[in-house]
């Protein structure tokens, strides 16, 4: 029950994100279809097919323990690139201090890919929000629900197709089409002076 | 049901009706057609000042926030602005609240909420609405904001700002008192 | 023939029971007035005392100083919609603040407020306090159980485990008075204290008015004991579903009971109306100041130390408000006793 | 027989659902417990009533414009959000904000920070009952919240600082006053700790609550003190240094336990340092400018454009006839209705009407309006002949200043494609931004990675086996803001 204070020195001594997704290279050849750098940041795009293995790798190769799962979350390039979506995995190591990033691919007719929650315990909501916003289902999930919406919400609202005003009043969500007509029954009770 | 209709001194009557309305008469007075209502006494006014006077001086609003203006609510709550000061404490519970004040943004998955909180509280009861996007959705154009809570809530007093200060909050809390003060009659038995 | 038909002996007596009822009542209502009053005036001072502990100013706009709050307060619930949730025990609902009400106000009978002051000097009126104060706790029990709510009723189980546990303590507590005093009568208790070369009890039962006053606390479920109606886990407790009038005899009860304790308090252990002979010794003109300004003085210090207590503690947490209960207090209590027993005995 | 005795006293757990009217669920949390007795057994979190749609909105917006949502986020330390973002955005530009202001970003984050754990401490103590500790932290917010109205007139949405630097300098009369407040705040914290730390009731209250490991606490992903608490030295501040973290001196306050005591001493420390790091800055604070030298990404300083745009300088306008194709569009953007003309001919303006606001000229596509330099009330004869004369290069430079101005406010600025995660360490732990540009001026994707969010997802972890009273213990030791949770 006590609290230290620590100097901390702000020292890179971790591997170049270079490195890294050469490493992944190595171990997964065939599941790497690419490695962009974009401002020293490094992302590596995967197949979606052994997403938890490549994942499980970086997670206990003591040599990279990407232990900080700092994000996942969806992207969807309607339109834009095929396959339309992409789930994206920030990883970190606060042991080491170095970083990268996974795109998995994840196709528009079977949005689905493999959750990762046995890796990292904190996966668990960002995949229940992606499922939430996208769409994408996580396979093997312990709890996928809708998250931020209500279960019975129709459409995913992140997708590039969804109006950013939501649905017509009459297709909205049915609870609050429910409470709007309460309320109007309601009014005449409403005093009026 | 006529007995819904609260006409007791005659405040809210149709212009021509009001001229009729004779303050020293003791009978009932013919308005419309088919309905009598009581005139003005000096009794139920001196009651309904009164009653409105306890009403006004203690507003006691139900812990409801839902986003940044919920900060500037207990802001003015605290010991800077101290709410206390006009009689007004914050209640938990709704069944012993008179107010809601509906600080922040309403979405449409919270509407049912508010709708029934907003049930449970006993009348007479007031409703609030704090910061632009309770008075009507804000920036928050999207979808799944509700524009404006007033969309199913009768509010009472619109609060600008966003969030708004807490003068304007307080300023927005004396609106609802002198609102309060207007009112006729309003302590017949709940339905 | 009427004549006849009552003797002017029996005419007598029913002529004296007619004159000392009126008493009573007139009693009773001066009680209950000033009683009230003060329940009403309790809630403004402890807004007021609280909020200037917490540096702000508490009531100010309703009359001068606010001064006319607590009556805005009252006349407002008074007019408000009472409403009965659906699924409530209607019957129970309706006797859950009675009983309550009703409890914390008849123990103000037997409270020797000045020393021919009382309503109803009876011989046991320390455990005629115990046996109300339990029936109080029926009330917060039941009104917890037809609310069919659940944080009402899980705020009337705390309460009711909760008051229960402290009465033992409580009463416990007391008994080193009844020893020193040899009565359960509390008008021969003060007058017994006065006598004694303490002045008050406080001084020789110091350890039974530490817990006492631990106890009372708990019993009247205030902070640090306020778990029943913890605002931010239960809401309001077990008073949650109820409206208007309803929820201002919760409020009022509560406050009765809470200057019912400051009362026992005073009576037991700070000396009554009475001021001890060492002060009138040194400050002699004080013997002329009636015994009702001191019972109030000390009654107001007792809660002023209530409403103290809830502007700093934090509020403990159930299981380890019970242990503190069982574990601590009664044991010291106990201990307490068997020391004033022994002191008794070996004097 | 047996079976239906067995039937009859059979126990269930109560289910009681907490909020989303709750006072002690900070906003509009709903968690449905599942109690036996007074014991959880099984906690349920549900968030989602404030999703407002921030990301969805963002992808709407130019990156200037999104700015203020960052506000509404954490909208206890909207400082710190509003600096996330910046610091995000102007990786994402590859622009770099001059010293001053990283200097003045570090201080008004370090306040926000402060502002943020006395909130924190408030309503942490609120719901474990110390009531005047609430109000003795209000009072200190309020003296903060004053500071922040100096700098930029608002208390809570402040969007202080900017793409690429910070709003407006910060004058000397702050500076004095914020250092008079660094001076006095450490007997204010002395003032909440004699109030609780060493409370017999607060420590039962706290020691042993919310007991998570370091490796635990990793892997749940929490950030910042929460993380702290538990031994994790990991802040983004040492970490992956923005700003100007890295030219202070300060320390990271780490616990040992993970309890909620730990937390609580950690940010409590966090005070004091953050109390240190605003007196670093403000004594090393250097001169120069606050806005960077960005024209393609920063929005232009009024006096630049200032002798077109200055009402009382007199220019008249004047539409070249060979070259306008009447399209209309300085017709409808002319707020004095002074341009009139049939569609596909050329349009005229009414000199009388004409206001000078340079509307019509940045609207142009054609360059077909001409400035006359103190050509007002002149005939459009003599506008044409003037109009031929070359352009003094003062008010040449406003008008390319103008132009660009006006395209960076209706298009917003251009970011390369690319993707980029950029993390700081806001109040309450690692805010990321997760961009993905397309090119143009709006993001493709903005994804708000935000602490509160993954901390509510830990919460049945910290409940479960506790009593309903740790509950709001440890809601309060995760330090929830709702509207930075469901975005």
């Amino acid at each position: 029950m006590a609290v230290r204070l620590i100097k901390m020195v702000p020292i890179h001594k971790g591997l170049e994100p270079t490195e890294i997704a050469e490493k992944i290279k190595e171990t997964f050849p065939d599941d790497v279809v690419e490695i962009t750098n974009f401002r020293d940041q490094v992302s590596v795009i995967v197949k979606k097919g052994r997403i938890l293995g490549i994942c499980k790798y970086l997670h206990d190769e003591p040599t990279l323990c990407f232990d900080h799962l700092q994000d996942l979350c969806g992207v969807d390039y309607h339109g834009k690139k095929e396959p339309r979506f992409e789930v994206v995995y920030n990883l970190y190591s606060v042991k080491y201090r170095h970083r990268i990033r996974i795109r998995a691919q994840v196709t528009a007719d079977d949005p689905s890919i493999k959750t990762v929650t046995s890796v990292w315990a904190g996966a668990d909501w960002h995949e229940r929000e992606c499922f939430d916003m996208f769409g994408i289902v996580f396979k093997e999930h312990p709890d996928l629900r809708r998250i931020l919406l209500p279960e019975d919400w129709e459409g995913h609202p992140l997708r590039k197709d969804y109006p950013l005003k939501g649905p017509e009043l009459e297709k909205d969500w049915p609870g609050f089409v429910e409470v709007l007509n309460r309320s109007k029954e309601l009014e005449e009770f409403v005093w009026k002076g | 049901m006529p007995g819904r209709k609260r006409h007791f001194s005659g405040i809210k009557l149709q212009q021509g009706a009001q001229m009729l309305i004779d303050t020293s008469a003791t009978g009932l007075i013919t308005v419309e057609e088919g309905t009598k209502i009581l005139p003005p006494n000096l009794i139920i006014t001196t009651l309904d000042k009164l009653i409105n006077w306890g009403r006004l001086s203690s507003i006691w609003p139900t812990t409801f926030g839902l986003a940044c203006c919920a900060i500037e609510m207990m802001a003015v709550g605290a010991s800077h602005y101290d709410f206390d000061r006009f009689g007004i404490i914050f209640r938990g519970s709704p069944r012993q609240s008179d107010c809601i004040i509906v600080a922040g943004t309403v979405t449409k998955k919270m509407a049912p909420v508010i709708r029934r909180v907003y049930d449970q509280i006993p009348e007479p009861r007031y409703v609030v609405a704090m910061g632009s996007c309770a008075c009507t959705g804000g920036v928050f154009r999207t979808y799944s904001t509700v524009q404006g809570c007033d969309t199913f809530l009768p509010v009472d007093v619109y609060v600008p700002g966003c969030p708004p200060r807490p003068e304007t909050l307080l300023e927005g809390m004396m609106k609802l008192q002198e609102k309060i003060r207007k009112e006729r009659a309003r302590w017949s038995p709940w339905r | 023939m009427f004549e006849n038909a009552i003797s002017p002996e029996a005419l007598d007596t029913i002529t004296k029971i007619g004159i000392n009822v009126g008493i009573a009542i007139i009693k009773i209502a001066v009680v209950l007035g000033i009683g009230l009053l003060h329940v009403a005036y309790a809630t403004y001072f402890e807004r007021k005392v609280i909020g200037h502990m917490q540096v702000r100013l508490g009531p100010m706009r309703v009359g001068p100083h606010g001064l006319l709050q607590p009556i805005a307060d009252g006349l407002k619930l008074f007019f408000k919609e009472d409403i009965i949730p659906a699924n409530a025990d209607k019957p129970v609902f309706y006797l859950g603040p009675v009983i309550f009400m009703a409890a914390s106000m008849v123990n103000l009978s037997v409270i020797p407020f000045a020393s021919n002051f009382v309503i109803a000097n009876i011989n046991v009126g320390l455990l005629f306090i115990f046996a109300i104060a339990g029936m109080g706790v029926y009330g917060i029990f039941i009104s917890g159980w037809a609310s069919n709510s659940k944080y009402a009723f899980i705020g009337g189980l705390r309460s009711s485990a909760q008051v229960l546990s402290y009465e033992i303590a409580m009463g416990l507590s007391l008994v080193g008075v009844m020893i020193m005093s040899g009565s359960l009568n509390l008008t021969d208790i003060v007058k017994a204290q006065s006598d004694s070369i303490y002045g008050m009890y406080a001084i020789p039962q110091i350890v039974a008015f530490v817990v006492f006053t631990i106890a009372a606390v708990a019993e009247t479920n205030r902070t640090p004991f306020d778990m029943p109606e913890a605002e931010s886990e239960l809401v309001a407790g077990y008073f949650t579903e109820y409206t208007g009038f309803r929820f201002a005899l919760f409020f009022l009860g509560e406050y009765i009971a809470m200057i019912i304790m400051a009362s026992l308090a005073t009576v037991c252990f700070l000396g009554g109306w009475t001021i001890p002979w060492y002060i009138t010794n040194v400050l002699p003109f004080l013997k002329f100041v009636p015994g009702i300004v001191w019972f109030l003085i000390k009654v107001y210090a007792f809660i002023f130390f209530y409403y103290w207590i809830r502007a700093t503690l934090p509020r403990y947490r159930y299981d380890q408000l019970m242990a503190i209960g069982w574990k601590i207090l009664i044991p010291v209590a106990l201990a307490n006793i068997v020391v004033t027993g022994l002191v008794k005995i070996l004097l | 027989m047996e079976q239906q005795v067995e039937r009859i006293f059979e126990t269930r757990e109560l289910n009681v659902n907490m909020g989303p009217q709750h006072p002690a669920t900070h906003g509009v949390l709903r968690l449905v417990l599942d109690i036996d007795g007074e014991t959880i057994v099984k906690v349920t979190p549900y968030v989602g009533y404030l999703h407002r749609g921030i990301e969805k909105l963002g992808e709407s917006l130019t990156y200037f414009q999104a700015l203020p949502l960052t506000d509404r986020m954490d909208y206890i330390a909207s400082m710190s959000n509003n600096i996330g973002y910046c610091v995000a955005v102007e990786k994402l530009f590859d622009i770099e904000p001059p010293e001053r202001a990283k200097f003045i970003r570090t201080i008004v984050g370090e306040m926000s920070r402060i502002s943020n754990h006395l909130l924190w401490l408030a309503t942490h103590a609120l719901d474990i009952g110390a009531m005047t500790v609430f109000l003795y932290c209000f009072r200190e917010r309020e003296w903060i919240l004053e500071l922040f109205e100096k700098i930029c007139g608002a208390r809570l949405t402040v969007t202080y600082p900017r793409i690429g630097g910070v709003r407006n300098d910060l004058s000397q009369e702050f500076l004095d006053s914020l250092y008079k407040f660094t001076e006095e705040f450490p007997s204010r914290i002395l003032e909440y700790e004699t109030l609780i730390d060493q409370n017999r009731i607060w420590l039962k209250r706290t020691i042993g609550i919310g007991v998570i490991s370091a490796e635990e606490a990793i892997n749940w992903g929490l950030t910042g003190p929460t993380l702290r608490g538990s031994g994790v030295p990991y802040d983004i501040r040492k970490h992956m240094p923005y700003d100007a973290y890295d030219k202070v001196d300060f320390e990271v306050p780490v616990g040992i336990e993970g309890d909620t005591y730990d937390r609580y001493r950690c940010r409590m420390l966090e005070f004091r340092q953050s109390n240190n790091i605003i007196r670093q800055c403000i004594e090393k604070l250097p001169p120069g400018p606050v806005m960077a030298d960005a024209p393609k990404f920063t929005l232009h300083p009024k006096d630049a454009m200032f002798p077109v745009t200055h009402p009382t300088k007199e220019h008249a306008f004047y539409i070249d006839e060979k070259v306008c194709k009447g399209c209309g569009m300085c017709l409808r953007a002319c707020p004095a209705k002074a341009i009139f003309g049939e569609k596909k001919k050329p349009h005229k303006i009414k000199q009388e009407l004409c206001l000078s606001c340079a509307n019509c000229y940045v609207t142009c596509k054609f360059k077909s309006l001409k400035i006359v330099p103190g050509g007002k009330g002149l005939s459009d004869e003599k506008l044409a002949e003037l109009a031929k004369a070359p352009l003094p290069e003062e008010i040449k430079k406003a008008t390319e200043h103008l132009v660009e101005h006006f395209n960076f406010v209706k298009k917003g600025a251009r970011a390369p494609e690319g993707e980029l995660y950029v993390a700081t360490e806001v109040p309450k732990g690692e805010l990321g931004f997760y961009f993905v540009s397309d090119g143009s001026g709006k993001p493709y994707r903005m994804r708000l990675r935000s602490p509160s969010f993954i901390h509510a997802g830990a919460l049945p972890r910290l409940c479960v086996g506790h009593l309903v009273a740790d509950v709001i213990a440890n809601i309060g030791t995760i330090d929830l803001v709702l509207g930075e949770c469901d975005r």
